[in-house]
């Protein structure tokens, strides 16, 4: 099922050759004898388990790092990538996994930063760059504003100035490592339809992803990489998920069906009631018992993260209540939430989720570190060690040791190391905002089998996801958001994506509900 | 600028060598004790070395030029003392040692240093009040520009100048005192405060060459006319001098800092060489102004 | 941004986007107006600084004393505003005051001693500050020296130079009489409005011009918001870092050249502690210490901020040790309204 | 090719910081070899500066002088021991000088003016430093005032305040003549090894206890590495700022007592540029301005190093004016083979 018409030029020689690329950090072979080629015209897709390497080869490609070994060819002749700017100048254009945007700069000037327009050799033409960059927004079909602060973009459209950026380069290789892991299923849309423009006989793309069902939709090809080696090619209409996903770890995994309606008793666990903020939510109130995950739907912007966000003290709450247990808590900041029992798991990871450069161990006893502190306040090293071992295993997250500093790890174990973090911390109630982003499949069934077995446990469990099928599959109830006001909450059972799609574009003029 | 870089420490050789720890060491005056210094260490075949704080509010850091001069184990040392009580361990570590004190500058508050060269500052702050009280008429406005609040020199020129006035001139009034680290701009820029903030104003004094200088510069800047104000300062340099020649400046004090340096030295060689000192050197100050600035007498006591 | 799936029917215009609307700040004109406004309040701020020294004493609000207050605003200024851009690429320099006395003491080489023309002695002592700037640059951004360090190693080298070069003497322009107009010639006859003060404001257009119509302001502003984005974009941000380390370093050159001209002197001593005064000029001017965000306009009024209460504490007479507390806590206040305004905006 | 000069996305630092981290094989016991082959090295590097100048001249490597070198690193020191915490945590506080000379003060009113008995004024001088640190981190982490503003405008307050109090006298400590005692009381006979050298050393085990082995110092990394992330974790950032400010003024205090009691004398002026060397001496000992990384055992280094290279250069009689000259440079070829060698690493 290919919704893409024109198929990879098969004869010709390839767009880009790699042959025989390796790529060793201290302690990790990230990259060991990998061979792949992009053919003109198509869209390669890349997958791979977290750690597999992709975004190391991706970044050897964009002249981030220096190979240790391996022959790069770009239609037909050997080049040698000096530098990010040198790849620019080949033609590779890269949209990073992890933002590299300058968030005090406006829209246009991230886009053209290093290639400004200019009025008179050192002086700089504002007017002119920020009509070529709402050209080129017109031409993408983004309605981004070219004048407004990076800063004040949320996660998704900040995604959508990094592609702008990447398809403003002429370029002829465009290389995507996840862009789709901050957008909900509108916005893939949307990136999809520019995928599909910018696809010409003489350009490629190789689409970097853990979403299955996106590579049906978009890819030509498909290459796997496994512990940092190329397991396998295959075309995207000769093949299937089951077949893709063996390929990638190694064993066959079984996604299980939507839950059956299980009973939930008992009273509530957390209880939120006239949830309001200054700048967004309007009368938000739900419930969660315990053993239930309740899942939040909606569109970006929505106010999802706002909510959690305001329930845990993040963000100024301007009226509302929070009941824990049926006792009225107060909340100020996530210090006392924490207490209260309630964890919140942040959707941008790398700014609100992991201590980069300190060690996988520390990041997962952050939250529970008074629990490694006797009395006189000195922390138990051999315990912290210990559960940290613990996690690395239960979690399967890829790493050399429990000393590794977070930095180093991919994207996907990354998150497995926050996820961590709220696991051992015993709460009540756990936030998970976005808990897949980034994660491959083998580790995203890995997650969900977790989020059920916290349930089970008793634990109250909110899960606030952009991708509907996850929502569907894992909640007991769902609530969705349009703009900052709860439009339904639904029982598994009465939910379809159609009827959540309605409820989250439901906006301002139809009634809140209870 | 060279004081025995190269061997400067050792007490190996057979000249004696003689540490001079003063209060300061980048100012002129600190420089021209320096030269008198150097004058008499070449006249007597001593090595010398002269060092200084970088401010003298930097109590801490002199403490420590002089810990590590003991240490070089000097023949003698010449100390001016940011804060005799500070030091007092120190002295009698020296004391203990057999090394000699001369004090010089001002006083030390201590029996261990064998004699002091300094100038009496209460007298000479004195003398420079006597002047401007003749230069408004005996009545009037005056106000104060100190390099110093808790140096003992800052005070002593100060006290002195305050209690001539308070004693013996009850029509002049001293409408303010400033402190300006004896920085040229940062006095000039209060000094330009003083006199906006008092537009009667008839004289001010300056207690040290940046302090003096600054008020020159304040007059400068605001145009004013050099008999309408009269600006006495202390020590020499050569702004100074240009200004009181210059009319700008109606006189000022000098010390006689060669002399000090001179004389600290020389009564270092003669500790060494066992003979007695009298109690205090007084090197005394002069007046100088347009009329005798190019005298011969005065001219051996000034420096550029 | 358009999702033609998801767009009701009843609708053209995607309902992200109008969602969007509703929160967005972003609108360009909209922008400018908050831009100005938060530099308006800092200067309302400023203004009721004056406004209660005016009250407090006659002799404060006076054309001459306003001039005083500008000239002993103008060698700090002039610092503070070279200071700026490197504040904004996120980094720091502590060898602007030392820095500046050193230059002070070339001008003396090349006027007094070497016995240079006017305009070259001037020139070359500028660019003397450039290489001072130059070298902490390259120290900082090829050496990779981080700045706090580069620039501390810096200023105490500048201040043991300029007592070495000038012999611990200070050098007087005998040769050339003409420097001190430099900064001290009245341009306005009636009032002695200086012409080092003039050279400080054409100094601020100057710098707002860098900084906000030319690459050199964009790169400034992009390396300190993200350094390694702007390294990947292709900027070569080491070059940029030394030009703009250089940049700093020719405003100290310039400083250098007013501080001796209106002394009429070159003093080899002090400086110490006019990096921290330029700095706090700069941040209170609502410059980020963190890097990427600064306006020249705010450092001005730092600088302002600053030389109005050291002066009205001293016009009202103020004993000399409660004026350090009292900058110490308007200091403190200026600051923390300037934050309240900003989170509640 | 290569490409050096580019940092990989993942991380917002300088290219050494990822490229050193890159090699971390992880083990524990190789990480902690290799945390200590780093200390080594710095450690080698002062060994280096003590070599040089035994051989220069025979008054250096003495027991006296050796001595001598500890007492003159004591008080800047202690200050950078407090000031490590601090740092660590992305702050810098620049009013640990004048706050030290603050502190010396009120020894003297707690002791001399008030006539307490020893124990208690030396305790109530410790506590007014922690009341200091406590002001400064509410300025900061409640108001919400960028350290650097906040604690320059302690700076400020602080030196005001010392003149204030004292009268600008300097205030002896006539009434507890032990006071003095306290840093210089020869606790080895033979070669006058003070007391205050002990402290000193007594806070060194401590700091380095409370950093790598409490919550306290784990907080302070964690809030250095990614403030807004150990807030979302449900640690109470504000609280532990607090505190931590709270115990650099604790160090302040201990600094003042130690410094009054070696000058016999509360000397009400001075302190300002003693921050400055505080500041150097923890970052020459690797501690990063940004945060999240740094160590005690390197402060102490730094501080040595600093303290080793005034005296030596005193010791050998280098003019004064040049000695600043060589210090900036020591510090700067220090700081550049450091980030040489651990780039290399
Ligand atoms: N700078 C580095 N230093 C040390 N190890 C590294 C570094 N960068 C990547 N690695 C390691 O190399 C391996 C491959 O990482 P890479 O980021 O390429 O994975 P990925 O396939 O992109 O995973 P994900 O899907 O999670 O993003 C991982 O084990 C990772 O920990
Ligand atoms: N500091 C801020 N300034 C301006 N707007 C903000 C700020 N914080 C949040 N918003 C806006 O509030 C809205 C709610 O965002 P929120 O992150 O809660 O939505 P969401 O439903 O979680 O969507 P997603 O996370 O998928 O973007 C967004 O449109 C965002 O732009
Ligand atoms: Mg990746
Ligand atoms: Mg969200």
């Amino acid at each position: 099922m290919t919704d893409s018409a024109p198929s990879g030029d098969v004869a010709g020689t390839p767009l880009l050759d790699l042959t025989g690329v390796s790529k060793g950090f201290p302690g990790v072979q990230a990259l060991d004898d990998v061979s792949l080629e992009l053919r003109r015209g198509e869209v390669l897709a890349l997958v791979g388990e977290n750690g597999a390497g992709k975004s190391t080869l991706m970044k050897l490609l964009a002249g981030i790092y220096t190979p240790d070994a391996g022959v790069f060819r770009l239609n037909g002749e050997e080049i040698t990538i000096e530098g990010p700017k040198h790849a620019q100048e080949l033609g590779i254009s890269i949209i990073h996994q992890e933002f590299n945007l300058m968030p005090d700069l406006t829209v246009a000037q991230n886009i053209y930063i290093g290639r400004e327009q200019r009025a008179a050799g050192f002086f700089l033409d504002e007017r002119s760059l920020n009509r070529r960059a709402r050209k080129l927004f017109e031409g993408l079909g983004l309605a981004l504003d070219p004048t407004e602060r990076v800063e004040n973009l949320t996660v998704a459209k900040q995604q959508m100035v990094e592609i702008a950026k990447a398809l403003s380069f002429e370029a002829k290789v465009l290389i995507m490592d996840e862009p789709t892991a901050a957008l909900n299923d509108a916005e893939v849309d949307v990136l999809f339809e520019l995928i599909g423009r910018f696809r010409r006989p003489e350009t490629g793309v190789v689409y970097i992803s853990h979403r299955m069902e996106e590579l049906t939709r978009i890819s030509d090809r498909i290459t796997v990489l496994r512990d940092g080696r190329n397991v396998g090619t295959r075309v995207t209409a000769e093949t299937d998920q089951r077949e893709v996903i063996s390929l990638m770890v190694g064993r066959e995994i079984s996604g299980e069906q939507r839950p059956a309606a299980r009973p939930i008793d008992g009273a509530p666990v957390l209880s939120v009631e006239h949830l309001s903020t200054r700048s967004l939510l309007r009368d938000v109130g739900f419930e969660v018992h315990a053993g239930e995950i309740l899942g939040f739907a909606g569109l970006m912007g929505a106010g999802r993260t706002e909510v959690a966000r305001a329930i845990v003290g993040a963000d100024p709450r301007e009226s509302g209540e929070i009941r824990m247990h049926g006792k009225a808590v107060s909340i100020g900041n996530p210090a006392e939430a924490s207490r209260h029992g309630i964890g919140y798991l942040s959707e941008d990871r790398k700014h609100l989720g992991v201590l980069l450069e300190r060690s996988v161990r520390e990041n997962i006893v952050l939250s529970a570190l008074r629990d490694y502190t006797s009395a006189l306040g000195f922390v138990n090293d051999a315990r912290i060690e210990a559960t940290g071992r613990d996690y690395i295993e239960r979690l399967r997250i890829k790493t050399p040791s429990s000393a590794q500093l977070v930095q180093n790890l991919s994207g996907g174990n990354q998150q497995k190391v926050v996820i961590a973090k709220w696991l051992a911390k015993d709460c009540d109630v756990l936030i998970f905002d976005e808990p897949t982003r980034g994660i491959d499949v083998g580790a995203k069934e890995e997650i969900y089998a977790l989020l059920k077995g916290l349930a089970e446990q008793g634990k109250a469990i909110i899960m606030i996801s952009s991708e509907l099928p996850e929502v569907l599959r894992l909640s007991d109830r769902i609530a969705v958001m349009a703009e900052g006001r709860l439009t339904a909450i639904l029982d598994n059972a009465d939910a379809t994506q159609e009827n959540l799609m309605d409820y989250a574009t439901r906006f301002s003029s139809e009634g809140t509900i209870a | 600028a060279d004081s025995g870089a190269t061997t400067g420490g050792d007490a190996g050789g057979d000249t004696p060598y003689v540490a001079l720890v003063s209060k300061g060491f980048q100012h002129q005056f600190w420089q021209a004790v320096k030269s008198g210094a150097e004058q008499a260490a070449e006249e007597f075949d001593v090595e010398i070395t002269f060092e200084g704080p970088d401010t003298e509010a930097d109590v801490d850091q002199q403490i420590q030029m002089l810990q590590t001069a003991l240490d070089k184990g000097p023949a003698a040392i010449g100390f001016a003392a940011l804060d005799s009580q500070a030091a007092g361990p120190l002295l009698q570590q020296a004391k203990d040692s057999n090394i000699p004190v001369i004090a010089f500058d001002s006083g030390v508050d201590s029996d261990i240093p064998l004699t002091t060269a300094a100038t009496d500052n209460l007298a000479a702050a004195a003398e420079a009040a006597k002047h401007m009280a003749d230069a408004v008429g005996h009545e009037g406005k005056v106000a104060l520009v100190v390099h110093d609040q808790t140096s003992v020199t800052g005070q002593e020129r100060r006290d002195g100048f305050v209690e001539y006035m308070e004693e013996n001139e009850p029509d002049i009034e001293i409408v303010d005192i400033q402190y300006g680290g004896g920085d040229q701009a940062k006095s000039a820029d209060l000094a330009k405060a003083i006199i906006a903030a008092n537009p009667d104003l008839k004289g001010i004094y300056g207690s040290n060459e940046g302090s003096a200088i600054g008020v020159v510069q304040a007059v400068k800047e605001l145009g004013i006319d050099p008999a309408a104000l009269a600006v006495v300062g202390f020590d020499s340099g050569k702004a100074q001098m240009d200004a009181i020649r210059d009319g700008l400046m109606l006189g000022a004090i000098t010390q006689n800092p060669v002399g000090i340096g001179y004389e600290t030295v020389k009564a270092a060689v003669e500790a060494i060489n066992g003979e007695d000192l009298p109690e205090t050197i007084d090197t005394g100050y002069y007046w100088y102004d347009a009329a005798n600035i190019d005298d011969e007498e005065i001219q051996a006591v000034l420096y550029e | 941004m358009t999702s033609p799936t998801v767009t009701p029917p009843t609708s053209d215009r995607s309902p992200s986007t109008t969602a969007f609307a509703a929160i967005d700040k972003g609108t360009p004109r909209f922008a400018r107006l908050r831009g100005s406004l938060q530099q308006l309040l800092a200067f309302a701020s400023l203004i009721l600084i004056v406004v209660v020294f005016s009250i407090a004493s006659p002799h404060f609000f006076t054309a001459n004393n306003l001039v005083s207050i500008l000239t002993a605003a103008t060698v700090t200024g002039v610092l503070a505003l070279g200071t700026t851009f490197v504040i904004i690429t996120g980094g720091i320099d502590l060898s602007i005051g030392t820095g500046m006395v050193l230059c002070g003491v070339m001008a003396g080489v090349f006027l007094t001693y070497l016995g240079w023309p006017l305009w070259a002695g001037v020139a070359a002592t500028i660019l003397f500050g450039g290489l001072i700037g130059l070298i902490n640059g390259v120290n900082i951004s090829v050496l990779g020296i981080p700045p706090f360090i580069a620039t501390l190693g810096m200023m105490l080298i500048a201040a043991g130079l300029s007592l070495v070069i000038s012999g611990t003497k200070p050098i007087y322009f005998n040769e050339t009489p003409e420097f001190q107009s430099i900064m001290n010639l009245s341009i306005i006859p009636g009032i002695r409005f200086p012409m080092g003060v003039a050279i400080f404001i054409v100094m601020i257009v100057v710098a707002a011009v860098l900084l906000s119509k030319t690459i050199l302001g964009r790169y400034t502003f992009s390396i300190g918001s993200n350094e390694a984005a702007t390294a990947l974009s292709g900027v070569n941000v080491r070059r940029w870092k030394i030009v703009i380390y250089t940049l700093a370093g020719l405003f100290v050159g310039l400083a250098g050249v007013l501080s001796a001209s209106r002394l009429s002197s070159a003093q080899p001593t002090g400086g110490m502690g006019l990096e921290l005064e330029a700095i706090a000029a700069v941040v209170i001017g609502g410059t980020s210490l963190q890097g990427g965000k600064g306006s020249i306009v705010g450092t001005v009024i730092g600088a302002l901020i600053m030389a109005v209460l050291t002066n009205g504490l001293r016009i009202i007479s103020v004993p000399q040790e409660w004026q350090s507390v009292a900058v110490g806590i308007v200091i403190l206040v200026a600051v923390y309204l300037d934050m309240l305004r900003r989170r509640r905006a």
